[in-house]
């Protein structure tokens, strides 16, 4: 089922670092090559853990489907 | 309108004011502080800010950033503080910042002699700041040309939106003499973006090679920086962009030598000598240029009032056109004399010098001229 | 408004290494600003030279990256001279601290309403890596290869000390507690400091052996404490006072003498 | 009159020497002048001898300090001893009664007034300097003493203006008297 | 020894004016001094730029008179250099904390073993009377004609903040406290810094119209106090601790790594 | 011994601890850095001090005072940091203090660009500071050069007990090249005085012009003051005695610039056009030089190592015999052109500039060596 | 052999082709040679393409840059696309066999190696630059190879000079292979 | 009767700012033309206060009578 959160990143803007794997509770990141990616979508519970520890504003994390 | 008697340091401040400097930050220092107690005093009056800060490199930074905002601002210091101020100097030199900056300068080097007078600082006022990079100095010799090269001196800072020094040495600093408080020339202010907000490129200048800056909160938002910059104001790496700029920067300089280069030439036609001087020494070649042609000879006279763009093309002319001999008296070791050995041959240079605190006296001038007559 | 508008894209990515927290500071200080009622028009952003201070280019404000340690005094001037702007100065612990510490402590004294946020990571980053006067006692750097024997400020007592009416401490491993500082720091009327612990991976992480960014954040995790917890740096806010504004007392005088007129 | 003068105002630190200079040349000034004042600043300003410079002259100026002193005010032995020799053969010198000139060149006209006696007559010894100029101006005849009035109250505190114009007036009788006997 | 025989007799008397009182931190500085056991040629004495700078001169030690604000870095390096040397700094208030704050407050921190005395006379006497850093607020100053708006200093809290480990704070009208607590400063093994409240009659009493030396001092009986009383300045000792000097921690680095050894 | 290949700041360290450096107090700055952080590693293992100081203030505050101690003190900075230095590099001079500071030059003005060479603090590496003063600027061009000129540094610094600036820009500073660690000339030490103390009076320098200062704590104790001075270290209003004390300052220098001046000059008898440079500028010269005179055209070299005091007279000297054309390049806008264009006709001097943070290359000297020839 | 070597050697941040030049300069040296070597410096330096240029001659160097590549090494494609255009015709460029030089002038003489292929089976991708070096070596043959292995030893560090030993073999064996297939 | 304490003035030195006479319990001292004089040498108690309040290093207070 999916969540009511939608977790977006920036590919360009990311670096890689994996701050927001680690942060999040929910496991819904993981490291691709070199860059962040959404791996459990449906996990978010929304926290914005991952979005506020981001260096590199490449986390959005939006409430509702995709609509904007 | 009459006459008003005061002193150097207060035709600075009065100069100053009727230029429109609503800001002055300072750090208290022999033979300037005159500047700025009466800049604590009058400043408020008019709604202008007066700041004492911790030292001379914070003076320069705030006027710097006053300026940012739009103020008219200037600072005030002598030798010791002059070198201190050097890297911020340079800062406004390169982020085209107008401000004011007066050096009256004592006996150097080092703390040397505070209360008495030296131009020991010519070359520096130049070159004291690391890069190339574009300056005007100018050099007031009376209380009314103290008065007057203010409000020039804010003009041109405004105008070419460089960093202007007015350089004078304490004697000029604490003279007395009656001044007319009325500005000779027209006040300047620097020209604003006309351009909407989101078409701004601060350093785009155009032919003109003058960029218009928008003080902070007026609506343009954009970036300054002391890296080099492209016409945005960001930070670049591209070589030409950067070769683009140190060149513009001291082409606006170069292209207007004519308006910015000030002088008096006197009796120059069939001068076979020429005392040239500016400060406090010009005022004894004055009053021996006069004495001579009075007894009937051929001494012209040629008052530096511009320091910095140097006067070369008019040493170059008028040695081509009378190959007279120049007489130059200063308070250094031979600084003005050595810059004018570039237009001038060497050895038709007598240099008149002295490093003691005290001054040249027309006595010594007339001296050294019957030795070149 | 959304914080991240608050940024020039065109600008983006920024130039700082992978997992530096220097974007961490700076996210938290936008998402705090952005809360307030303000006009980009009206706020200026100033910084100095290091790593940190590259901030000021990415923010769509009055911006202006200024010479080593001076931010402070060309805030100053800017301030006074507009006193209706918003300034805040972006700074690094050397910039700050070394060679802007006179800078800092008389602004302080004076209580110039001045929002500074300072990156402390404990290290000259733009450099590559020498000690700052906020390096512990004993770390390496690249010029301390046998261990730092300086000893560093304590910075909110160093601010403290020169008679700042607002001081905070606060970590990029807290975004929120951050970015709360952050804004009470924006509301006081007075000169403000809000030291950030944060971390440079790439010198001083490597140099100390404290692994990846994420390490460095379990780091601080472990060795701050919002509540005082024995053996760890403080985090909170360690001053806050009501002290007439700088400004406002000029701008008061100016007004008792009555402006426009002249003589004495 | 066309004759230029260049005058020197000396004294002790706190007596004012200065201050007489700058009245002084203020007067000139509005008499229609060209002034130039200056005087010795350092060290010698606190404490010592301190002197004031006046260049008054109707030609234009350009040197600023003294070249011939032909006009000297000395209010302490100290400072005749230390600037006395500055002043030119058939310069005149206004002093105090107390003082000693003799070693001073005989074509020299030196005028001794009561000027510490009558300063301290009005009560206030610190009126001494605005005294003195009284008499200079009486003895030398170069400003319209309405300016120097104008000139006094512009410089001194308010509250002092009346002491001082009071001064003035006590010195320019003494002069009128000085110049008149030596005649 | 005789305190007076420390001076340099030749250049006596000194250019302080009547009743200032940086001749009594002088007199107080050299009876403390006289106390210990002590060869003058391994005393050196290090000023700024002020009238209180001027001290240096009179003393016939190894006497530098620097640059204005720079007197602790010169002294650091002497210090550094020649670890034997007993290094004062006598300093004004304008000197040690506008143009000299920084380095004040990083000696402080290094904790190098320095004697620090600054004569606080609230004013620049050297320039004829401008506001210093230690200008109480709404004091009079020929700078500041209506009144200081500038905050000053809490020296005291200063030098602690920053993480000086000796810390006193004294007054002329004290003479012996103050040779007392000077006297302790020149014990302490790491930076000492020891506030004199001073007079300048000249400029700062006059502008002020606080009266004669005599009021003066009168004022400071009143105004100050050894044992905290209510709205008085406290004088006294305010930090005292033990932490390894700066040059102890480098030399001691130098041991271990074996003096003349070569490369890594 | 065998060459080891090592960066010009690696070879600036090795030559300063050769010459018997045992001090540094210095500020990070680009591209200046490795050398502190190199003496960081160094120094204490051979019993020196390294300092991180403060700011740049501090630092040269900190090496004069460790000089005053007895210690051969050195710092090094970039263009920003050298113009914070220059109030206390004045009073290094005034007070005869021996230091050498290093500036590794980058792109100005202002905080400019940092990474890449330049040659804009030419001018400011003599008269950066206020006041008439003495100092020596040394510019090597090669990593062997930085080593032999880091030892001549210190070598004059201590016999004519004055400030020496080590000047190069980036590119020297970070090339690599085979280096010989072996120092060419002896190492001098300043002479201590040998008169008993109570007859001490550290100015007094007789003929020599250079005075014996004692190292505090030597047992000789005196008073040093960066205000004008008599032979006793006492400030003096003097002004015989202010005047002396400038002029010996500049006359120990002056009257020594035959030891002082070093330089190269190559293919000087008959060359038709010469190249003048220094500084990364000058390894273009080189190559051009030897490929010029390779195909049989007549063209010089002239190498400049010591900058300051400037060698005038082999300029005019050279000029009077050849006749020649001058080609300067450099990394400025023309600050060296300029100050040769005292000894050598303007119209005589083709400029070669460039501003842009990368190398004047053969190729575009080529280019201007055929308009010349 | 008097010819002279203008060598690049680039890759990105992290591949270590600063310290490959530095190691082949200082094994040139070892050789008798006159070397200067450089380094792209500055923001190039953080991440991205990054460059170190060698110098190789028996006779005197002036101009510290390379002016006519001969020889280059190319670590990444983004390398050698920055930079693969310095190399003169004639040429020689060394790079992976997964990168593509088909854009290159056509009189380059190319050599491919499965260079991180076998940096990896060595279990250290990061040994590549000194594997690198092997086989620049056995192709260009500049360098006595004690020298290149000496200079390997002083400049990497201790506990993985075995390791580094082993690439720079590897390495060699396979420059040698390349240089007889072509032949 | 004389006071075992000889206080002594150094005329060069001293500039009469009265602080010593100020300080001074048993009125010893007072202030001539210009410069502090020994008023009332019998009633000297060595208590040092002058000499130590003393800018000028002016003022020496000895015990014992004038025998150095
Ligand atoms: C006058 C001057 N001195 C030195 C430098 C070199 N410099 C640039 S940034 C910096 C230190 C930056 O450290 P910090 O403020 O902590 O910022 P970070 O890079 O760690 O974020 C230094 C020493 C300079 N630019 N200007
Ligand atoms: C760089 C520099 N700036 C300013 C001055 C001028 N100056 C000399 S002393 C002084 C202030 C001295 O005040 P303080 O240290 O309090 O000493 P005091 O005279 O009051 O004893 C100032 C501003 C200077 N000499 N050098
Ligand atoms: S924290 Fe940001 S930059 Fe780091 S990996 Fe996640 S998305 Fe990428
Ligand atoms: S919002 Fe929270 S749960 Fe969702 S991805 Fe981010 S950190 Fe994980
Ligand atoms: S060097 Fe350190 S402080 Fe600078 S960007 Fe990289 S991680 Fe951040
Ligand atoms: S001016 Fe003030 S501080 Fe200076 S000597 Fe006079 S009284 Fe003392
Ligand atoms: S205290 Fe000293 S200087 Fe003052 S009057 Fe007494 S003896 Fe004289
Ligand atoms: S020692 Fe005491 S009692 Fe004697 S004169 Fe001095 S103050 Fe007075
Ligand atoms: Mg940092
Ligand atoms: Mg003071």
């Amino acid at each position: 089922m999916a969540s009511k959160f939608q977790v977006s990143i920036l590919p360009k803007y990311c670096k890689g670092c994996g701050i927001c794997v680690s942060v999040c509770p929910k496991q819904v990141l993981a490291l691709g090559k070199d860059k962040a990616q959404v791996e459990h979508a449906d996990q978010c519970i929304g926290c914005l853990n991952c979005e506020y520890h981001c260096p590199d504003f490449a986390l959005t994390v939006t409430e509702g489907g995709n609509d904007e | 309108m009459s006459k008003k008697l005061i002193q150097g340091n207060e035709a600075c401040v009065e100069g100053a004011l009727a230029a429109g400097a609503r800001f002055f930050a300072g750090y208290p220092i022999t033979p300037s502080t005159e500047i700025a107690e009466l800049m604590a005093k009058k400043l408020p009056r008019v709604g202008g800010v007066f700041m004492q800060m911790e030292d001379e490199i914070a003076s320069i930074a705030t006027i710097i950033g006053a300026s940012i905002s739009g103020a008219k601002a200037m600072t005030a210091t002598s030798g010791p503080g002059f070198s201190l101020m050097q890297e911020n100097l340079g800062f406004a030199a390169m982020t085209e910042v107008p401000i004011v900056v007066v050096n009256v300068t004592r006996g150097g080097p080092s703390t040397g002699t505070p209360t008495k007078a030296s131009q020991g600082d010519f070359m520096q006022a130049r070159w004291g700041c690391h890069g190339d990079h574009p300056i005007i100095v100018l050099a007031p010799s009376s209380v009314q040309e103290v008065y007057d090269l203010a409000i020039t001196a804010f003009n041109m800072s405004e105008k070419y939106m460089v960093p202007v020094v007015l350089l004078y040495d304490e004697v000029v600093g604490h003279l007395r003499e009656g001044v007319e408080l009325v500005a000779s020339s027209e006040v300047l202010n620097r020209e604003f973006p006309t351009v909407a907000p989101a078409n701004y490129r601060p350093y785009a200048t155009g032919d003109g090679l003058i960029p218009k800056l928008a003080p902070f909160g007026s609506g343009y938002r954009y970036h300054m920086s002391g890296l080099s910059h492209d016409e945005t104001g960001f930070p670049t790496g591209n070589p030409a962009t950067i070769e683009n700029l140190v060149m513009r920067l001291n082409d606006k300089i170069e292209n207007n030598r004519k308006d910015i280069i000030k002088y008096k030439a006197i009796d120059m036609e069939d001068a076979e000598v020429i005392l040239l001087a500016y400060g406090s020494p010009l005022r004894s070649a004055q009053q021996v240029q006069k004495q001579a042609r009075a007894r009937g000879e051929k001494v012209g006279l040629i008052q530096l009032l511009t320091l910095w763009p140097f006067p070369h093309e008019l040493l170059t002319d008028v040695y081509a056109k009378t190959k007279a001999d120049f007489i130059v008296p200063e308070l250094s070791l031979g600084q003005l004399a050595d810059e004018v050995s570039k237009s001038v041959p060497r050895d038709k240079i007598t240099r008149v010098n002295r490093n003691d605190g005290a001054l040249i006296t027309p006595a010594q001038l007339e001296q050294v001229l019957k030795g070149v007559m | 408004m959304n914080y991240k508008d608050l940024l020039r894209k065109d600008k983006m990515p920024h130039i700082w290494c992978p997992g530096c927290g220097h974007g961490m500071v700076l996210s938290a200080f936008l998402r705090a600003l952005a809360k307030k009622d303000f006009d980009p028009d009206n706020v200026a952003v100033i910084s100095g030279i290091g790593c940190s201070s590259r901030a000021s280019g990415y923010l769509d404000f009055n911006t202006l990256h200024t010479t080593h340690g001076r931010a402070i005094p060309f805030a100053t001037g800017i301030k006074m001279a507009k006193p209706g702007l918003k300034v805040i100065v972006l700074t690094g612990d050397g910039d700050s601290t070394a060679i802007g510490g006179n800078h800092l402590i008389h602004a302080a004294r004076r209580n110039i309403e001045l929002t500074v946020i300072v990156f402390n990571n404990n290290i000259y980053g733009m450099t590559s890596g020498q000690y700052s006067p906020l390096t512990p006692h004993m770390k390496l750097a690249t010029t301390a290869p046998y261990g730092n024997i300086d000893y560093p400020f304590d910075l909110v007592n160093l601010a403290k000390g020169a008679g700042a009416t607002f001081v905070a401490r606060s970590a990029t491993v807290q975004p929120r507690h951050l970015e709360k500082v952050i804004g009470q720091g924006l509301d006081h009327n007075g000169f403000s400091l809000i030291e950030v612990i944060t971390q440079c991976p790439t010198y001083f992480g490597r140099k100390n052996k404290m692994g990846s960014p994420v390490d460095m954040l379990q780091w601080q995790r472990e060795n701050t404490s919002t509540t005082g917890k024995e053996g760890t740096i403080p985090l909170g806010i360690f001053a806050q006072e009501e002290r007439p504004e700088y400004g406002e007392n000029y701008f008061e005088l100016i007004k008792t003498l009555g402006e426009g007129k002249s003589g004495e | 009159m066309s004759k230029d003068w260049e005058l020197i105002i000396s004294g002790s630190g706190g007596q004012g020497a200065i201050l007489a200079g700058i009245i002084f040349a203020e007067a000139a000034l509005a008499d229609g002048y060209n002034v130039i004042q200056t005087q010795s600043y350092g060290p010698e300003a606190r404490g010592g001898a301190s002197r004031s410079e006046v260049l008054i002259s109707h030609e234009e100026l350009a040197y600023p300090k003294v070249q011939d002193c032909n006009l000297m005010v000395a209010l302490t032995q100290e400072s005749l001893d230390k600037y006395g020799s500055l002043l030119g053969a058939g310069g005149i010198l206004i002093i105090d009664e107390a003082i000693d000139s003799s070693t001073l060149k005989t074509s020299i006209k030196v005028y001794k007034a009561p000027i510490f006696a009558t300063a301290e007559k009005l009560l206030k010894p610190m009126v001494a300097n605005i005294l003195v100029l009284g008499i200079l101006n009486a003895i030398s005849g170069i400003v319209n003493l309405e300016h120097l009035e104008s000139a006094v109250q512009a410089r001194v505190p308010a509250a002092t203006i009346p002491l001082n114009l009071t001064a003035l007036a006590e010195g320019s009788k003494i002069g009128k008297d000085l110049a008149s006997k030596s005649i």
